[in-house]
């Protein structure tokens, strides 16, 4: 399994340099704007997944490089684990990036402090689980042009949804409870105390996430003709 | 005889076209041709030897050993050379050899290293910065770097000038010395066949016309030029297709010996060059 | 009648390769091969002829015009086939067919559908699903639907199969022989040449060694075979190209009376050469040393 | 040449109804500040522009185009034409969502008529065309896509430029503020700096390798 990470690292080499420029570029972002933790937490846990999935499979798609992939002695269920555990490490250092870099510029402790509570930790894992689980087989199924055409269409319907919110003058419309809902099911996690129940639940369905993420994925890797 | 690779009535569908129970085996220690029109299949067939492209049923034995349970196994012994270049085009030719080499048990750095001078490929160079000649060559070096038992290529030649193609195929030649080799390579320059190829497989709309040695194919088979009414009279054996022509009708026929024999005189027989064949097989109304 | 196509002293130079001096005659009417080892410059010469390409020096007439003062009338008369014919994927045939028929004044439409109709074009599919070959119909189509007196075409042939290729020669030379049509076309495949072209001109690291017609050319070069001891330092003057084997020697000499002459005494074999041995002979072979 | 303008209009004929939906939408997503709506609406345009070029770089049609009986300074001149007609569109779509934000939002968020009012449209007009003036060149030196690598680079050097040039010549803003001459000014900037644009656009095609 070395030999495929290695593998994919060489491939995306020139990716992890951009990678590394948008790391930089998003913590000094963090920095200067003094994102609450709570909001960067749930930035980074949506920016690295989507940057993992999409950036590595554009460039194999940009050079029809499955092909080579796909022949080289090696079966399509490594393949597709090889991609899981490619994007995890990456999700990691770049995590791991992100704490130094606040330890080293940001001027409040506060903020390293809650990152290094395992707590935070597990939820970060957990969503960027459940939005790697979103990102990979939607970007094995439909490609990268899929995820461009995807997130600008989640652009038009945010501003539908929140064109239409703003005109419908009645305050308990569906809309706007549903919006509420997401919010207060992610701010029930973030306040939770941490029992050792809680951090556990997390990482069991954290860890459930990416075992459906892989199955569904090599499911979806495994009927594709190249 | 043992055969490298085994072909069981593979059936693949697809929406304009389908690869209906193509059948055939290739033998271990010779080099195989697959000639056909444009979008016959013949890379659809490659592709599914390499298991790139799902079959629908039918089954393919690589070695003695079934395609998919033993997938890893087999393809540490397969070198591939695609006519699409599917390299990732902004790497140095070092770091692609690099990623690849951990793969193959065999790998052998010397040798590759050899081939890289002998082919004239800097290894510094960037892959998109090749001419299409030099990619070939690039993907042949890894394909042979690795001692493989079996080398796939898809139309290696096209787009090469004449001199460049006889470098490839004395290359190829010598590599068949070695009497485990086996190479299945498709084409559309008969030229090139008929220098190199001990057996030669037509495949037509998904579905394989005959599939024998060369030698076999140039000996037995013949074109009878004869007035228009010999069809009429006579029924030539081994007739394959026929077509009409201005000055009377053109057989082609796979026992030229046994046809002579019936012929009138004022009949003309000559040697079918591969191309000849392809033209009769694909354009020829059929006949039995 | 104004000679198709007319280059004199035609240089251009790259980084790495020059294109010096080039002289090149094609009377129209007939059907010239550019053949050449790959990056020799074909495509270079094609381009230039086009005006794609900035020339250093030199003159190209076509058609007895300038093609520097005269671009758009000599290109409203040229048809250019590229290798990989590249067209908006997303429209349609028939929509290629009105963008083109835009730009040409002496286009014909019902000569347009009837070729369609010959080479079977489907005129609504997309052009990004038609298969290699058909967008080379397509291409073939588009060229002659504005009757170009000049079909210009840089390697039409790759990539086909042996039955599509034999077709679209032999649509080449029909082309020719009712109006009066000239047709360049660079390719690998020597075969093609032999049966159809009747001028051939070879190109090599950017410099013409040939261009003359194809009987002159098999009627004065020679493939010479003999023992090595005939080879001696004298003799290689007569010879363009020559592969020294362990005992014998194969060499191209550009006239084999003169060899036959010179060598009367000797035993040596001379006999029509192919033009795959010219072109391995003329790249490979040691010249005089 | 004017074929050739018809001609970019024809290949982008199946977008005239996707795409102008998309750019009212998606410019009324950064109503919250009417810099951003400015900036946002300028960019746009921009992305409208160089959509044509895009396809042409995608589909490489670059040989195609020069086989027609087309000289490459008709193709250069067409370039233009066609930019300039697109950032023409560009504008009133511009108008079109300012006008759609305040009559739907009623200026609750924040009042955009700063920003979509007749100078203001003036200045849009003539950033958008600037820009492409700029972006053209480096097109046709570099091919369309290594022009969209350097071009944030070059802008943010001229920019600084023309903003040390302001800060240096101590001119107060005010002064060249009147209308006449201020808009003569501008006139006479812009003319000269696309006359060379073009000039350099031609002579940088004329010498590029297909």
């Amino acid at each position: 399994m070395l030999k495929h990470i290695r593998r994919e690292l060489i491939f995306n080499q020139t990716q992890l340099y951009i990678f590394a420029g948008y790391m930089i570029v998003f913590w000094i972002w963090i920095d200067w704007q003094d994102i609450p933790f709570r909001m960067s937490l749930l930035f980074l846990s949506f920016v690295l997944p989507l940057f993992c999935a999409a950036s590595i499979q554009a460039r194999e798609e940009k050079f029809k490089a499955w092909t080579l992939n796909c022949s080289l002695p090696t079966n399509r269920k490594t393949l597709v684990l090889a991609r899981l555990i490619t994007s995890w490490s990456l999700i990691f250092a770049a995590f791991v990036f992100g704490l130094l870099f606040s330890a080293l510029f940001q001027e409040n402790p506060a903020f390293l402090s809650q990152f290094l509570e395992p707590k935070s930790i597990l939820i970060f894992l957990l969503l960027s689980s459940l939005f790697l689980a979103f990102l990979l087989p939607f970007v094995i199924r439909f490609g990268i042009s899929g995820v461009i055409i995807g997130l600008v269409a989640l652009q038009v319907l945010g501003v539908i949804t929140l064109l239409l919110a703003q005109t419908s003058s009645n305050k308990d419309n569906i809309l706007r409870s549903f919006l509420h809902s997401i919010i207060n099911t992610v701010k029930f996690f973030l306040d939770h105390d941490p029992t050792p129940g809680f951090l556990l639940l997390l990482f069991f369905s954290a860890a459930a996430v990416n075992i459906f993420t892989f199955k569904f994925s090599q499911f979806l890797f495994a009927r594709r003709d190249f | 005889m043992e055969y490298a690779v085994e072909i069981e009535n593979l059936r693949k569908e697809f929406k304009g076209f389908t690869l209906k129970d193509v059948s055939f085996r290739i033998p271990k220690g010779y080099v195989m041709g697959l000639i056909g029109p444009n979008g016959a299949g013949k890379t659809t067939l490659i592709k599914m030897i390499m298991n790139l492209i799902r079959k629908n049923s039918g089954r393919i034995f690589v070695f003695g050993k079934d395609h998919i349970q033993h997938e890893a196994e087999i393809k540490s012994q397969i070198g591939f050379v695609y006519d699409v270049p599917c390299f990732y085009e902004d790497l140095k030719l070092k770091k692609l050899a690099s990623a690849i080499a951990p793969f193959y048990p065999k790998w052998n750095q010397e040798l590759f290293l050899k081939l890289m001078n002998e082919f004239e490929l800097p290894l510094g160079k960037k892959f998109k910065k090749l001419s299409h000649g030099m990619k070939m060559k690039f993907s042949l070096c890894l394909a042979l770097s690795h001692d493989a038992d079996l080398i796939l290529m898809d139309e290696p030649t096209s787009g090469l000038d004449p001199v460049f193609r006889q470098e490839l195929l004395a290359q190829l030649s010598q590599i068949m010395l070695d009497e485990e080799k086996t190479v299945l390579f498709s084409t559309h320059i008969t030229s090139d066949l008929e220098r190199i190829a001990d057996y030669i497989t037509f495949i037509n709309n998904g579905e394989i016309l005959f599939s024998s040695t060369l030698d076999d194919i140039l000996g037995k088979w013949g074109i009878i030029k004869a007035g228009k009414d010999l069809l009429e009279k006579k029924d030539i054996p081994g007739i394959m297709r026929s077509q009409k022509t201005e000055y009377g009708i053109e057989i082609l026929t796979s026992n030229i010996k046994k046809a002579q024999t019936i012929l009138p005189p004022d009949s003309i027989t000559e040697k079918a060059s591969l191309e000849d064949i392809m033209y009769f097989m694909s354009k020829g109304d059929k006949h039995a | 009648m104004e000679p198709a196509l007319e280059i004199n002293k035609l240089r251009k130079e790259y980084k790495d390769f020059k294109l010096n001096d080039i002289s090149l005659h094609l009377p129209s009417g007939y059907i010239m091969g550019l053949i050449g080892p790959n990056g020799a410059g074909k495509t270079t010469l094609i381009k230039l002829i086009l005006n794609m390409t900035q020339r250093k020096s030199g003159e190209i007439k076509v058609f007895g015009l300038d093609n520097l003062t005269h671009e758009t009338d000599i290109k409203s008369r040229i048809g250019f086939v590229h290798e990989e014919p590249h067209y908006y994927g997303y429209l349609k045939v028939k929509e290629i067919r009105s963008l083109f028929s835009r730009f040409y004044t002496n286009w014909n439409n019902d000569l347009f559908f009837s070729l369609c109709g010959e080479f079977s074009l489907p005129l609504n599919k997309r052009i990004a699903a038609l298969s290699r070959g058909t967008k080379m119909k397509l291409s073939l189509a588009l060229a002659l639907s504005h009757d170009a007196d000049f079909l210009l075409m840089d390697e039409p042939t790759t990539g086909l199969d042996p039955v599509f290729r034999r077709d679209l020669l032999r649509k080449f030379s029909e082309v020719i022989q009712n109006e009066n049509k000239t047709v360049l076309f660079s390719t690998h495949i020597t075969s093609d040449l032999e049966r159809t072209a009747d001028y051939i001109t070879y190109i090599q690291k950017g410099e013409i060694l040939f261009s003359c017609t194809k009987d002159h050319l098999f009627e004065t070069w020679g493939l010479v075979k003999g023992g090595n001891e005939v080879l001696n330092r004298e003799t290689h003057r007569f010879f363009k190209g020559v592969q020294r084997g362990p005992y014998s020697f194969k060499a191209l000499t550009a006239d084999k009376e003169k060899v036959r002459r010179a060598f009367s005494g000797k035993n040596i074999l001379i006999d029509k050469p192919s033009l795959d041995d010219i072109m391995f002979l003329l790249s490979k072979g040691e010249i005089n040393a | 040449m004017l074929k050739l303008c018809w001609k970019d209009f024809y290949i982008t004929r199946l977008f005239l109804i996707p795409v102008p939906f998309f750019f009212v939408i998606l410019l009324n997503t950064f109503v919250f500040s009417g810099f951003l709506f400015f900036t946002a609406g300028i960019l746009l345009t921009f992305a409208m522009v160089i959509s044509i070029p895009l396809i042409e770089d995608k589909y490489r049609t670059e040989q195609i185009m020069l086989s027609l009986p087309v000289t490459k300074q008709s193709i250069v001149l067409s370039r233009y034409v066609s930019s300039f007609f697109i950032t023409g569109i560009g504008m009133i779509l511009y108008f079109v969502s300012g006008s759609l934000y305040s009559s739907i939002f009623k200026d609750k968020i924040v009042s955009l008529t700063s920003v979509v009012s007749l100078e203001g449209g003036a200045v849009f007009l003539f950033t958008s065309l600037l820009l492409t003036v700029l972006f053209l060149p480096l097109h046709f030196k570099l091919g369309i896509t290594k022009a969209l690598l350097v071009f944030p680079a070059f802008m943010a050097v001229f920019s600084a430029v023309v903003w040390l040039g302001i800060e240096s010549t101590s001119l107060n803003p005010r002064t060249l503020l009147n209308p006449p001459l201020f808009i003569f000014l501008l006139f006479l900037l812009f003319s000269s700096l696309t006359l060379l644009s073009i000039f350099l656009s031609i002579k940088a095609y004329k010498l590029k390798e297909l």
